[in-house]
């Protein structure tokens, strides 16, 4: 109950958001609306951690652009001059993260950063496949992935 | 201050979609192209649309913005990841200078599974 | 097609975008909008969340069929612009209650009629696809 | 006079389609509430006929908007003659669809889908506005669209594919001839639209639309060249279906015509002349159809088209009498091809098929039956004094008047040909006797299948039948509504005026 | 630009035209659309267009004063793209249905109801 | 030149160039993906246009369009990913 | 009067009722209706002329006026007198049959109609009655419906007087607009303006083509011989007595509006000449007694036409007896006839011999009708022939001739229907033949001998009966005598000549199978074969038309279409286009607007020429993505949205639809593709053309300036298309919802509903 309280919450902000009126009365009226969505989707759905913990989410959204823009600097470099430096490849990652939360999260965020595409996860949800445009060393690139997004992600999510 | 900020703004992000286009047109294989220009373009786009937020400089336009950027990024990579896996799926080739390929042979071509490790049936895969 | 990462997005942007539907729809009376654009958006939510997850589960969440949002929308149309002819005014007369409310802005019969192309709109195509889907 | 009974026509059956779609599950309450429906419709519109009957002309502004600025609903005469047509020809294909329908289809929206029919239709009577008049088309072509397939069979889907693709092909040209129209004149009400064109210095261009017009409503009411989709479909449908549509929806394309035309493009000659062309022509057309077809309700659905030109015919000729003999015949048409469509339902469930070489035998069978049939049947072809006689005296005492020899010699053509083809019907499924050919199982099945639904079957052939005697020997009131309608239809000063006081 | 506009009006006309005589069922409803949205172009043309004047009314006014795009073109088209819209999934439908009964896509093999 | 004058001839041109260059990647293909992705990546670009358009035009309303294309448009690629895979199955 | 003339149709809506027992008794009892009738008329024919007027319908020319004089009266005697005992015979004719009710009800409408066309002087009101006749007889003539030859003679009696009838009735539409009145009495009161009409060539040709096939009047005659399938009572009443005699009764009753004039007279006088002589001639070839008969009924029609062009005061005094002569001794020669067939089933009269020893009443009958035909004094028929010689006489020798020869031929028809099969020696196989019933030999002999009563006592009818016909035909009073002996003349001696040669042919013609195969072969080059080839050859054209029409392929449909469209659109912006170009057209194109129509037209043309179905899908989302573009740079954001989540949804329904079908059919070039190609671009260049004319006006902005005005102030919204759509044209939107949820039923049920075996459509 308490994530659908959340996500109630949430989506009264986003609401709020969208109107651009942040009165207690659009929240409110986004509340009710939100929670009468909630109500009608309720069903089949699995509970979702909603702590939040915003210092390492700040942190994890400021990597994020580090890389977004790091890696996009590279490929337009890559883009724009005549010579291809590509050492393209799809690597099994394994994963820790376990829910389709975190899976789902980290490989939305590794495929925009530029440069590696999350292709798909095993159906066992044992391995995320990763497209990568320099795949120089496989073990690197692994460790890369596990020790970046990974593990701040999961520090956030858990 | 506004103008500048708008124009480097839209500057930056019109280079970034530019990039992303020509990168969809001279990367070598399929995979490639997608994995440039999702993000290029997302992060064009996003550059453009704070341009545009500066430039109403209204809190109405400005949530919209941000609404409009949330919705880009939570989309792009599922089309993405959806789009590259059917390409992956249906054997669009990788490009031939790709230096390895671990999801070869992981796709059940009925039960459209896929497994985690090189030592499923040998019916059935791609 | 049942992808983790694309359930997951889905379960997430079902709600988003029902309440992006429901923002379209009421929003339409001051800004680009309404119920026609809300409607559509609205089953696109629910055509993302069977693609994902399969129409099974998709109808198990609506609980009813989507057809049925059709009359209940034509219904609720229909009355709107049935109810100025109990006051002895022409069809589809405009009656607005005199207060304003918030986000919305002034209630009326419009905005009931708005509501029930939202609902029909839902119903007519997430029918058409739904149908479509299961017969394949 | 409130107003708003102008609509009840509209919002009858829209309730009814609503509230039916609410019994989704449960054909056996949609099959007598539709009967409820369908009544009230009856006496609605005879309500609102009898107000304007006298060359009243009601109009009623939804919204409260005034024209030209909201969306205008207009009762003449002519709209109010329609609707109760369409109202008596839709109670009796729904007392014998209440029969005749079985299970599979009213499961899956048959009943809903004929109030929304009857609804399109009503709105297209009603409509002031042209766009609205499109949309109106629009429901009836989706709804029919619906019914022409429901069921799904080999036949119904390849005649459904014709009739779709020029329907919507019709609905597009439709839309053009909107869309200049309003280019030029930036209004949609046609009281509006019709003193702007007076007004207006670009005629060639008002000349260009009234050719997209008639193009579009050509398709729609199975002109000569246009009318390939009617003998591809109509015959494919359930008799129900098959009934309502040889009766009401070519119809409604020369509603259309009339209406538009008289309203804003006669005064162009060329546009006179070309639509006597093209009635002769059909009025040909469809009667050689007819001779060569050996299907009944090919037949019958090539005998709409021919019939159809006499009403175009009637259009072009624009004198007083023409315009009431084409609405004379308008209304004895509908009333008498919905009810050969239904008989040839009740041939086909007495004999199991729709075909010439197929059917004997059922004059000695079922006399009364025979005789019912038959007044019905010649009353298509016209045999004086049955319904189909009057209008064209006045047809042919229009041609003569106008000089227009070609116009009669089609009529007369048309007549003998139609005359022909009933006879020779008539001497095949009725006189001859021939050992039945039909596999004698199935033919029990159906035998049997009649006389459960007998009173239901044959309370609406003779329904019409009444009716179609009704219009053929008391033809005086409905004669001079028609001579109403026409003086309205000639001077359309008053509709004008009414609209945009 | 109008005179652009126009020309693609009549390509949309002209292909639209072309696709409807094709013998494949999907080309015809592309061809259907393509009609449609010729239409719709059409009508948004002949309503003159205006760049950059969406109607609506500011948010510190009760009217429009400045010139602005016909909003009626648009309120026509919009109901015409929607009624497009269901006309269009039913036609697909039907190819769909037609092709489960009738085995083909191909147009020329559906005139068995036009024999006599 | 003004802030407006610079978009309407430098950020629109070069919108419209990204956007030619992604439409000929649409024509040139190969692959079915290919197309796919492009007409994905063209929406968004659009987005883009239209972000610039809402500027210069001092039209907000213009975002909330880019605000539906962003929101829907995937639902497109996704459709076109499912009809690849399940055309597969059926070859 | 009008209700003596419902009341028929009463009687035959009664004796149409189903009725259980004593049906036997009903159907005779049906007999007093005609003779009640002929009371009636009688009785009432002091006061002639009379014209009763009664409204029927005020908006047609239509109304019930009745008008009864002389010529009325004498048909009226033929059809109610002659219909009395053909009602009495045939009562006893169809003794026990299953279907004897509906004969006399089909019997008793066709008399009602006879009456309407006699006493109408409206011509509409003639004319429904007219073909009341028409279908009425259609139903006689088919009375044995199982008998195919029954149903196709049926069907070539009403092709052929139904097509006259509708030709007629054009004829009557010109008359009635010419003369400013549909009422013949008033039509005739206006003559010189109706013949001096310049249409007076039109009406008048088409009206006698009604009379004349109706009055099997060569080249039409031929469905009356086919006729005779009907029950001998049927072609008693109908094809001797009444019906045939409908078109004589028209043109003498539109002798005084449209007669003497030389088009009227020697039109009837070709058509009456040829085909008295060539039917009679036909006569003598066959052996059905029925065949005999028809053929000598179409000779004496063709006389009386031939008379009433000759158009003389004794020609028409001629034809006036003659109609009466002829009614009665063809009506007992058929009812003999029936008699014969009834009791012997045999109608042949190469067969039949000696019956006068099992029937003498009937023999009786059938000599003295033969008399009569035969003209030998003192019968009737004696004085009939007398005035058609005197007739013939004053117009030359060709026409005498003609007359004679034609009664030659004549009386040994007479002769042999009516006398060959009671003389000579009986047949074995008829010893057993007995007298029927009275009420069917004395009906025959009653009209028989009155054949011989007014030969001896003309004046019985001459002042109640012939000058008032006479009167009204020639619109002069009858001031001459009708009398046995006009002395020795010239006319005697023809008389002489027919009676004399008559008999001698008779006794050399010997009816035989060879004899009349003969006659059918020759018939190879006939009318008959000649006008079923017309139709046969229509037959072909109407499907050869219809399958270049109907054809089966849609695009032949859509190019019909198409170019009906290009080239009534062509046709007239050919006249009107100016193709002048103002600055209303000369908005400038940026460069992203050039790209953006740049990708439009790119797109549509992949769409067209992709071989990949789902490549065209994609174009088609390219293309819905242009558009958008264009809607967004031409504000109009509603409509971008909506069409942006419509193509979306589009696409999908496309996808969810397209893998399941075969390939596409690929689309290689042929000359095909160049027609359609043509085609189309024409079709896209008009549009293309005529929208850039549109821009070059003025439009009129009043309703939208309303809209932005009020939008707000009235309607409470400020997103003017928004507030259009739910409110200013609400109504509009609540019906493109009802399309939608149509549109979704329909692909809910098409795609579901199974229809269970037996709900199946052939
Ligand atoms: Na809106
Ligand atoms: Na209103």
């Amino acid at each position: 109950m308490r994530n659908l309280f959340l996500m109630n919450i949430l989506l009264a902000l986003i609401w709020a958001a969208l109107t651009g009126s942040f009165g207690y009365i659009n929240i409110g009226f986004g509340f009710f609306v939100s929670y009468g969505i909630l109500w009608v989707i309720t069903r089949g759905r699995d509970d979702v951690n909603y702590f939040s913990k915003a210092p390492q989410v700040v942190s994890f959204l400021l990597f994020f652009i580090k890389e977004l823009v790091k890696a996009n600097i590279q490929v337009a470099y890559d883009v724009i001059t005549p010579k291809d430096h590509m050492k393209p490849g799809i690597v099994a990652v394994p994963l820790e993260a376990k829910t389709a939360m975190e899976i789902t999260l980290l490989a939305n965020f590794i495929t925009m950063t530029p440069g590696t595409l999350s292709l798909d996860v095993s159906t066992d949800r044992k391995v995320l496949y990763i497209h990568a445009m320099y795949v120089e060393d496989k073990q690197a690139f692994i460790d890369e992935i596990k020790n970046g997004f990974e593990r701040r992600l999961l520090k956030i999510l858990r | 201050m506004t103008d500048i900020l708008i124009i480097v703004f839209s500057s930056l992000g019109a280079l970034f979609i530019l990039i992303a286009a020509v990168g969809l047109l001279k990367m070598p294989d399929f995979y490639l192209r997608v994995s440039v220009t999702t993000k290029a373009v997302t992060l064009g786009v996003g550059l453009i649309l704070s341009a545009a937020a500066v430039s109403f400089s209204s809190f109405n336009v400005t949530t919209r913005v941000i609404a409009i950027i949330i919705f880009i990024i939570l989309t792009a990579p599922v089309a993405a990841h959806m789009i590259g896996r059917a390409a992956y799926f249906i054997g669009i080739k990788m490009w031939d200078k790709s230096v390895m390929d671990d999801l070869e042979g992981k796709y059940h071509r009925n039960s459209h599974t896929l497994g985690s490790n090189a030592t499923d049936e040998e019916d059935n895969l791609l | 097609m049942r992808t983790l990462i694309l359930q997951t997005a889905s379960k997430y942007l079902l709600p988003l975008l029902l309440l992006f539907s429901i923002f379209i729809l009421l929003r339409g009376h001051y800004l680009p909008g309404g119920g026609f654009v809300g409607g559509l958006i609205a089953s696109i939510a629910f055509i993302l969340h069977a693609f994902a997850n399969g129409l099974p589960q998709t109808r198990n969440l609506m609980r009813i069929h989507p057809g049925f949002l059709m009359p209940v929308g034509l219904g609720l149309s229909f009355l709107s612009g049935l109810f100025p002819m109990f006051l002895n005014r022409p069809f589809m007369t405009g009656i607005w209650f005199a207060e304003k409310v918030a986000v919305i802005g002034s209630i009326g019969t419009a905005l009931f009629f708005d509501i029930g192309v939202y609902l029909v709109v839902i119903g007519a195509s997430l029918t058409i696809i739904f149908t479509i889907s299961e017969s394949n | 006079m409130n107003p708003n009974l102008i609509i009840s026509p509209i919002l009858l059956p829209l309730l009814g389609a609503i509230v039916l779609m609410g019994f989704w599950a449960n054909p056996k309450i949609q099959r007598r509430l539709s009967l409820v429906f369908h009544g009230i419709a009856v006496l609605l519109a005879a309500f609102l006929l009898a107000a304007v009957s006298d060359g009243t002309i009601i109009v009623m502004q939804a919204g409260s908007w005034g024209a030209p600025f909201g969306i205008t609903y207009v009762a003449d005469a002519l709209s109010a003659l329609m609707v109760l047509l369409t109202a008596i020809a839709g109670l009796a294909v729904g007392i014998f669809s209440s029969a005749s329908i079985k299970s599979a289809r009213a499961a899956f929206g048959f009943f809903p889908l004929i109030q929304f029919l009857l609804m399109g239709l009503n709105g297209s009577f009603l409509a002031g506005d042209l766009f609205n008049l499109y949309v109106w088309f629009e429901v009836i072509i989706i709804s029919s669209f619906v019914l022409i397939t429901l069921g799904g069979e080999k036949a119904q889907l390849e005649g459904a594919i014709k009739y779709v693709t020029m329907n919507l092909l019709a609905s597009v040209i439709f839309l053009t001839g909107i869309a200049i129209l309003y280019g030029i004149l930036g209004s949609l009400n046609l009281a509006d639209l019709a003193i702007r064109v007076q007004e207006t210095p670009d005629k060639g261009l008002i000349s260009a639309a009234a050719i997209l017009f008639l193009v579009a409503f050509g398709i729609k009411s199975a002109l000569f060249p246009m009318y390939f989709w009617l003998p591809a479909s109509y015959h494919t449908p359930p008799a129900a279906v098959s009934a309502i549509f040889g009766g009401l929806l070519t119809k409604v394309g020369v509603y259309a015509f009339i209406r538009i035309f008289s309203l804003l493009f006669i005064q162009d000659p060329f546009i006179q002349k070309l639509l006597i062309g093209i009635g002769v022509l059909t009025m040909v057309s469809g009667a050689l159809g007819a001779i060569v077809s050996v299907n009944l309700r090919k037949i019958f659905s090539y005998l709409i088209i021919s019939h159809i030109g006499f009403m175009i015919g009637g259009l072009g000729l624009f004198t007083p009498l023409a315009l009431a003999g084409a609405v004379l015949y308008m209304a004895h048409d509908i009333i008498a091809k919905t009810n050969i469509f239904l008989i040839t339902g009740v041939i086909y469930k007495i004999k199991g098929s729709f075909r010439l070489e197929k059917l004997s035998g059922l004059y000695n069978e079922f006399p009364y039956l025979s005789i019912v049939f038959a007044i019905s049947m010649f009353s298509i072809v016209g045999t004086p004094p049955l319904s189909g006689f009057w209008p064209k005296v006045w047809l042919l005492q229009a041609s003569w008047q106008a000089g227009d020899y070609w116009m009669l010699g089609g009529i007369i053509l048309a007549s003998f040909l139609t005359l022909w083809i009933v006879v020779k019907i008539w001497s095949v499924v009725f006189w001859r006797k021939k050992p039945d050919v039909i596999n004698t199982r199935v033919r029990n099945e159906l035998a049997a299948a009649l006389p459960k639904n007998r009173n239901a079957v044959l309370i609406a052939v003779g329904m019409l039948t009444a009716v179609s005697l009704f219009i053929g020997f008391g033809v005086q009131p409905l004669a001079d509504l028609c001579l109403t309608i026409a003086d309205q239809l000639i001077d359309t000063e008053g509709y004008i005026q009414t609209v945009l006081q | 630009m109008e005179v652009l506009l126009a020309i693609v009006i009549g390509t949309l006309y002209a292909a639209g035209i072309f696709m409807i005589l094709r013998r494949s069922l999907v080309r015809l409803i592309i061809g259907l659309i393509l009609l449609g949205n010729g239409a719709n172009l059409l009508i948004f043309l002949l309503g003159r267009i205006a760049k950059g004047k969406p109607p609506l009314i500011p948010e510190d006014a009760n009217f429009m004063t400045a010139a602005y795009a016909d909003p009626i073109p648009q309120a026509l088209i919009l109901t015409a793209i929607v009624i497009s819209f269901g006309l269009q999934a039913f036609a697909i439908v039907l190819v769909k249905r037609a092709y489960r009964v009738v085995k083909t896509d191909d147009i020329d093999q559906m005139n068995a109801t036009d024999d006599v | 030149m003004t802030t407006t004058d610079y978009l309407y001839q430098i950020i629109l041109p070069i919108l419209s160039v990204s956007m030619l260059l992604v439409f000929y990647r649409f024509l040139k293909g190969p692959s079915m993906a290919d197309r796919i992705v492009s007409l994905d990546l063209m929406i968004t670009i659009g987005i883009g246009i239209m972000s610039i358009y809402a500027i210069v035009n001092d039209q907000s309303s213009f975002l909330d369009i880019a605000m539906i294309f962003a929101l829907i448009a995937f639902l497109g690629t996704i459709a076109f990913a499912y009809y690849l895979e399940k055309r597969n199955r059926n070859d | 009067m009008l209700i003596a003339l419902l009341f028929p149709f009463l009687a035959a809506a009664l004796l149409a009722l189903p009725v259980r027992e004593k049906r036997d008794l009903i159907v005779r009892l049906s007999a007093l209706v005609p003779l009640g009738l002929l009371s009636f008329f009688i009785y009432n024919s002091q006061q002639t002329p009379t014209m009763q007027r009664n409204a029927w319908l005020r908006d047609m020319p239509v109304s019930l006026d009745l008008y009864f004089d002389g010529l009325s009266f004498l048909f009226i005697l033929l059809i109610t007198g002659i219909g009395t005992a053909i009602f009495v015979y045939a009562g006893a004719y169809m003794k026990g049959h299953a279907y004897s009710q509906r004969l006399m009800a089909f019997l008793m409408l066709f008399m009602g109609a006879m009456l309407g066309v006699v006493l109408s002087d409206n011509l509409i009101a003639l004319f429904v009655f007219w073909e009341l006749t028409s279908i009425s007889s259609f139903f006689l003539i088919g009375f044995n419906n199982e008998n195919e030859a029954s149903r196709k003679s049926a069907l070539t009696a009403l092709a052929v007087t139904g097509s006259g009838g509708l030709v007629m009735l054009i004829g009557f539409i010109g008359l009635g607009e010419v003369a400013g009145t549909y009422s013949i009495q008033e039509i005739i009161a206006q003559r010189d303006a109706v013949v001096n009409h310049t249409a007076y060539g039109w009406i008048t040709g088409l009206i006698l083509f009604g009379a004349i096939t109706k009055s099997a009047q060569f080249p039409f005659h031929f469905w009356l011989p086919g006729a005779m399938k009907a029950p001998t009572p049927v072609s008693a009443y109908l094809h001797s007595a009444t019906m045939v005699k409908a078109g004589i009764y028209l043109i003498a009753r539109l002798t005084p509006a449209l007669g003497d004039t030389p088009f009227w007279n020697q039109t009837l006088l070709v058509l009456g000449g040829v085909t008295m002589l060539y039917a009679a001639f036909q006569s003598l070839f066959h052996k059905d007694m029925k065949s005999i008969l028809a053929y000598s009924t179409v000779s004496a029609l063709g006389i009386l036409v031939f008379l009433l062009g000759i158009g003389t005061s004794a020609s028409i005094l001629a034809a006036s007896v003659f109609i009466l002569v002829h009614g009665l001794y063809k009506a007992t020669l058929f009812l003999v006839t029936g008699i014969v067939d009834h009791e012997t089933g045999s109608r042949d009269v190469s067969q039949l011999s000696g019956l006068r020893k099992v029937m003498l009443p009937v023999a009786i009958a059938g000599l003295l009708a033969a008399i009569s035909n035969a003209g030998i004094p003192p019968s009737f028929g004696f004085i009939g022939k007398d005035l058609i010689y005197e007739a013939t006489e004053l117009k030359g020798h060709l026409l005498t001739a003609l007359a004679v020869l034609t009664n030659i031929f004549l009386l040994v028809a007479g002769f042999l229907a009516g006398w060959k099969p009671f003389a000579g020696p009986l047949q074995p196989e008829h010893q057993k033949v007995h007298l029927p019933e009275m009420a069917m030999w004395l009906p025959p002999l009653l009209l028989a001998s009155l054949g011989i009563l007014f030969g001896l006592f003309p004046q019985l009818i001459e002042k109640t009966i012939v000058a008032p016909v006479f009167q009204s035909i020639s619109g002069t009073a009858f001031t001459g005598h009708l009398a046995l002996w006009h002395g020795f003349n010239f006319v005697l001696l023809l008389s002489s000549i027919t009676i004399v040669g008559g008999l001698v042919l008779y006794f050399i013609i010997k009816p035989s199978t060879a004899l009349n195969s003969f006659i059918v072969k020759s018939e190879k080059f006939g009318p008959k074969v000649i006008l079923t080839g017309i139709a046969n050859g229509f037959d072909l054209f109407a499907r050869l038309y219809t399958k270049f029409f109907q054809n089966g392929y849609l695009r032949y449909y859509i190019i019909f279409i198409m170019l009906t469209l290009i080239g009534l659109l062509g046709f007239e912006m050919w006249h009107y286009t100016t193709l002048e170009t103002n600055n209303r057209l000369a908005t400038e194109v940026t460069f992203y607007e050039g790209v953006t129509i740049f990708i439009l037209l790119v797109s549509v043309v992949i769409i067209v020429f992709s071989q990949s179905r789902l490549a065209s899908v994609a174009a088609l989302g390219v293309m819905g993505l242009a558009i958008c573009i264009v809607f967004v740079f031409y504000s109009a954001p509603d409509l971008a949205m909506t069409q942006f989540t419509i193509d979306t949804l589009t696409v999908i329904l496309f996808v969810l639809v397209l893998y399941k079908l075969p390939k596409f059919i690929p689309l290689r070039f042929t000359p095909h593709h160049i027609r359609d190609a043509v085609i189309a671009l024409g079709f896209g260049a008009l549009i293309s053309i005529l929208t850039l004319e549109v821009l070059t006006k003025n439009v009129n902005r009043e309703i939208s300036e309303f809209y932005a005005a009020n939008s707000y102030v009235l309607a409470k919204g400020k997103n003017v298309v928004n507030v259009i759509l739910v409110d200013f044209r609400g109504a509009d939107t609540i019906v493109e919802i009802a399309v939608l949820s149509i549109a979704a039923i329909g692909v809910f049920s098409l795609l579901k509903l199974r229809l269970p075996k037996k709900e199946r459509i052939e």
